[in-house]
């Protein structure tokens, strides 16, 4: 598909940045407010989505190479897994949490309650939270450019 | 209980209805995979409606109201309801992207997407 | 009619005779029974040292479902990339 | 604790994880080079072989295990109900894992030949550890959702394999029929799922288990979850998508979506024998449920074989009728877990002559699922073979091909002479049991089989006659045999195949009568989680 118009293009640009800090907030939030890796992953995915479709699918290759993204998408993956085997290492069970008490990032327990937003509580949750974030935008934009270079590439042939 | 207060599950047994007709009736490949979208929203709905409690809030405990935190877990509704529908919504999608983009190469190779045509020159 | 649509009349029937019973039967807003989900709402705060309910089962409680769920968006991604790719002729 | 003893506790969750990292990391092995990463893949995998003997070890000498995520004892303090995800091995479990690390292994050694002109290799490979893994963590787990979770896994990763070929319009029609029919199937389990959750507030199969009443909505639940995993399974009338996946895909892929088949078979075993194995014998209805549903499935397992057989015998495609032949192998499944259901049922008051020959019917079926998965893989490996020699399927266009490939014919006929249960072989061995067993409970059913399988062995001589004897075609003149690691990985099936079939009670009285008592003993499976019940 070709560019869409100057306007888009422009009011896309300008609320680019808003839809990426509001997802990077709601995965590093996940473990206090409503929300976590996979809802804010999904957000920043489709504010990328949106520059896509606002520009070419071919101006967003030139930009970034497909292989790297999965790469990127295989490195979330790996995050996530390797959170999973450290909690066998240092925790003793595959998926213990191994970090809550005893380690020294987002080591602290809240009281039973409610309880203000308290940022450094919860364990390896923020950390699994950030690398599924990081594994779902990967991964959404990946799909959803390829499926639109395999259209723009037939919209050519024709 | 009277029915009033079911209509809830009325709505996921429409929708399943609906997406079931669409997948068992309609000739077109994107009809049915927009069946299937259906059917899976209408599972999902099940899950979220089988996890509410009358006049429950969030089970979230950031800045609830002290109203909440003294009668809990009455006043919370269900999280694994929740959470079951937050996979269930990934795995949703990781389908639909599948099944499309199979549609895509589908179209490519034989010009159509009526299930008779695609069928009829197979054999 | 042919016999895939007779085969489809009779799913279809079936089908909606056990899903309407189940929707009556069923009362929205009362649970049958909440054991787990209490206990999960109890001890989320002082077990995992989370707020939110929804994650502590996401990515503790239930964290290996939610691996899977990764590796379903990864095999997703996989299948897309693999069945776009440039075939030789 | 010695390093021994930790690997063996930890072995469940890593059974699964080593070949998930294995599958994250495949594609940047990958970009360093072709030889390396398929040597990373069968080092892994064996790896994971090692795991599944040392667990299977542990297994069939101390009883049944539980391994519980995230750590801590099963039960939450003051609860009955368990929070966190479990895997429960018991002797089944072990019997399942076992079948599936043999398939996977030879199909990354049969593909290292077979897929080497193909593209996008990496991709392949990385989708045939996460069906692998998913298979893996299908039979391994003991909580419903993660069953379910697994299962879409399997869907979306066989429906990529199944379209490998994606130049072929074939493939992609039946990629796209094979995920239309199985998530339709799996939407069905989770609506099964959510209903079951709704009455008992728990997702774990022994708690369910404990706890079920055989109410309306049991037998709703109990309806769903059979139709959804027969549609994974291919059962006769849901049999469809089986044959164009299975005849449409590389060889390869087609050799592990057997074991992803049978894993669907194993869900439905957990259903009837450990979710609903306290209410088979039900009084409170007129007839026990356990009669009514081995009836069902008994019926169902004649149809598929019947449909097998007789539509294999008017094809002329070779990949086509082998897939026929696995729909029927799986009615014979399905035949012998209906009798022994039956048998149970029969059983109950006053006779039991007629449980002991539905034990041996439930050894003989289980059994049967080794067989046929190494009996049809065989058979399609071959054909993936002649595939890869001459690029053709169709019997009409081939022919005397004996003569040029001298191992493969061999391996077609111990495959021949395998799935019609022919003596020396080991189908033999299977199917004598399922015989002997259903001629006690109905001996109409035994001679259905026997004759069944005698047609069935019609259709594979005519096939072989065709195939390779005959008058060599012209345009076959210069077929050559196919590649070393090709029929190292064919001659590891039928070795596996003869010595099964030589010494059939060494796999009877070590992996399948564990799996046959594991299955009937439900009220174990329950109280190791929930304690003495």
């Amino acid at each position: 598909m070709s560019q869409m118009s100057k306007i888009v293009r422009t009011q896309s640009n300008i609320i680019f940045p808003f839809i990426t800090i509001f997802g990077l907030y709601v995965i590093a939030h996940g473990h206090l407010t409503p929300g976590g890796g996979f809802q804010g992953g999904a957000v920043v995915a489709s504010g990328c989505i949106m520059l896509l479709v606002a520009y070419s699918s071919k101006w967003v290759l030139e930009k970034i190479n497909i292989n790297r993204l999965s790469v990127f998408e295989c490195f979330g993956a790996l995050g996530f897994i390797g959170t999973a085997f450290f909690g066998l290492i240092f925790g003793g069970w595959f998926f213990n949490n191994f970090l809550v008490r005893n380690g020294i990032l987002f080591n602290v327990v809240p009281e039973f309650g409610s309880t203000l937003s308290d940022f450094n509580t919860a364990g390896v949750l923020p950390l699994m939270n950030f690398a599924v974030g990081i594994k779902v935008i990967a991964g959404l934009f990946v799909i959803v450019l390829v499926m639109g270079l395999a259209s723009s590439a037939k919209e050519w042939k024709q | 209980m009277t029915m009033m207060y079911n209509i809830p599950f009325i709505a996921v047994v429409t929708m399943i209805f609906i997406g079931l007709y669409a997948v068992l009736f309609k000739r077109n490949l994107v009809k049915i995979v927009i069946g299937i979208s259906i059917i899976e929203s209408g599972v999902n709905l099940f899950l979220i409606t089988l996890g509410y409690r009358e006049g429950g809030v969030v089970p979230i405990f950031t800045s609830a109201p002290s109203e909440v935190v003294k009668n809990a877990p009455g006043s919370m509704v269900l999280p694994v309801p929740q959470a079951l529908t937050l996979t269930s919504i990934v795995i949703g999608v990781a389908v639909l992207a599948l099944m499309l983009s199979l549609i895509m190469h589908i179209y490519d190779h034989y010009g159509t997407l009526d299930v008779r045509k695609i069928r009829g020159s197979e054999e | 009619m042919s016999l895939r649509t007779t085969v489809a009349v009779i799913m279809f029937s079936v089908l909606v005779v056990f899903f309407i019973s189940t929707a009556l039967m069923l009362s929205f807003g009362d649970p049958m029974k909440t054991e787990m989900d209490d206990y999960i709402i109890m001890h989320t705060q002082n077990e995992t040292g989370t707020n939110s309910g929804v994650t502590t089962i996401v990515f503790d409680y239930r964290g290996f479902d939610t691996l899977g769920e990764a590796t379903i968006l990864f095999s997703a991604v996989s299948g897309v990339i693999m069945i776009f790719r440039k075939v030789k002729k | 604790m010695n390093w021994f003893e930790l690997i063996t506790l930890h072995s469940p969750p890593l059974i699964v994880a080593v070949p998930l990292l294995t599958a994250f990391l495949t594609p940047l092995v990958s970009k360093i080079n072709d030889t390396i990463r398929n040597l990373f893949v069968l080092i892994m995998l064996g790896i994971t072989g090692l795991l599944i003997l040392i667990l299977g070890y542990d297994v069939l000498t101390n009883g049944i295990r539980v391994y519980v995520f995230g750590g801590g004892a099963p039960l939450p303090s003051g609860m009955n109900i368990p929070v966190r995800i479990m895997f429960e091995i018991d002797g089944m479990t072990i019997f399942m894992v076992i079948i599936t690390i043999i398939l996977a292994i030879i199909c990354i050694l049969y593909s290292w030949s077979f897929m080497k002109k193909e593209d996008g290799q990496d991709k392949f490979y990385t989708l045939i550890l996460l069906l692998v893994t998913s298979t893996f963590g299908m039979e391994l787990t003991g909580d419903l959702f993660n069953f379910f979770v697994f299962l879409e896994i399997s869907c979306i990763t066989s429906c990529a394999l199944i379209a490998f070929y994606v130049h072929k319009k074939e493939s992609l029609d039946a990629a796209f029929k094979y995920i239309v029919i199985s998530s339709i199937g799996a939407l069905f389990i989770l609506f099964a799922i959510g209903l079951l959750y709704a009455q008992y507030n728990a997702l774990n199969m022994a708690t369910i288990a404990n706890a079920i009443q055989f109410t309306f909505f049991d037998k709703i639940v109990l309806v769903l979850l059979i139709a959804g995993l027969a549609m994974k399974s291919g059962l006769a009338p849901m049999h469809m998508w089986l044959l164009d996946a299975y005849s449409r895909s590389p060889a390869s892929v087609t050799f592990i979506l057997i074991g992803a088949t049978l894993a669907g078979l194993y869900g439905g075993l957990r259903v009837i024998f450990t979710i609903y194995g306290n209410q088979l014998l039900n009084t409170g209805f007129t007839f026990y449920p356990g009669l009514i549903i081995g009836i069902i499935v008994t019926a169902l397992g004649v149809l598929s074989i019947f449909i097998g057989v007789f539509m294999a015998l008017k094809r002329s495609d070779f990949k086509k009728m082998i897939a026929y032949a696995a729909v029927a192998e799986i009615g014979y499944m399905f035949l012998a877990i209906g009798s022994y259901l039956i048998g149970l049922a029969l059983s109950a008051p006053d006779n039991p002559q007629m449980l002991i020959a539905g034990t041996y019917a439930l050894k003989g079926g289980l059994f049967h699922i080794l067989n046929d998965a190494l009996d049809i893989g065989l058979l399609f490996l071959v054909a993936g073979a002649v595939y890869y020699a001459t690029k053709q399927t169709s019997l009409n266009s081939l022919g005397g091909l004996a003569r040029n490939m001298k191992y493969t014919t061999i391996f077609f006929l111990i495959g021949l002479l395998a799935v019609s249960g022919m003596p020396p072989m080991n189908g033999f061995a299977s199917k004598l049991l399922i015989y002997q067993s259903t001629y006690q409970i109905s001996p109409i059913l035994s001679i259905i089989a026997i004759i069944c399988s005698i047609m069935l062995l019609a259709v594979f001589v005519k096939v072989f006659q065709s195939i390779f004897l005959g008058p060599e075609i012209p345009s076959l003149k210069d077929v050559k045999e196919v590649p070393k690691s090709m029929l190292a990985a064919m001659a590891l099936v039928a070795g596996i195949i003869i010595f099964i079939g030589l010494f059939p009670n060494i796999i009877i009285d070590n992996l399948v009568t564990p799996a046959a008592e594991a299955l009937q003993n439900t009220t174990g499976y329950i109280s190791t989680i929930l304690g003495g019940v």
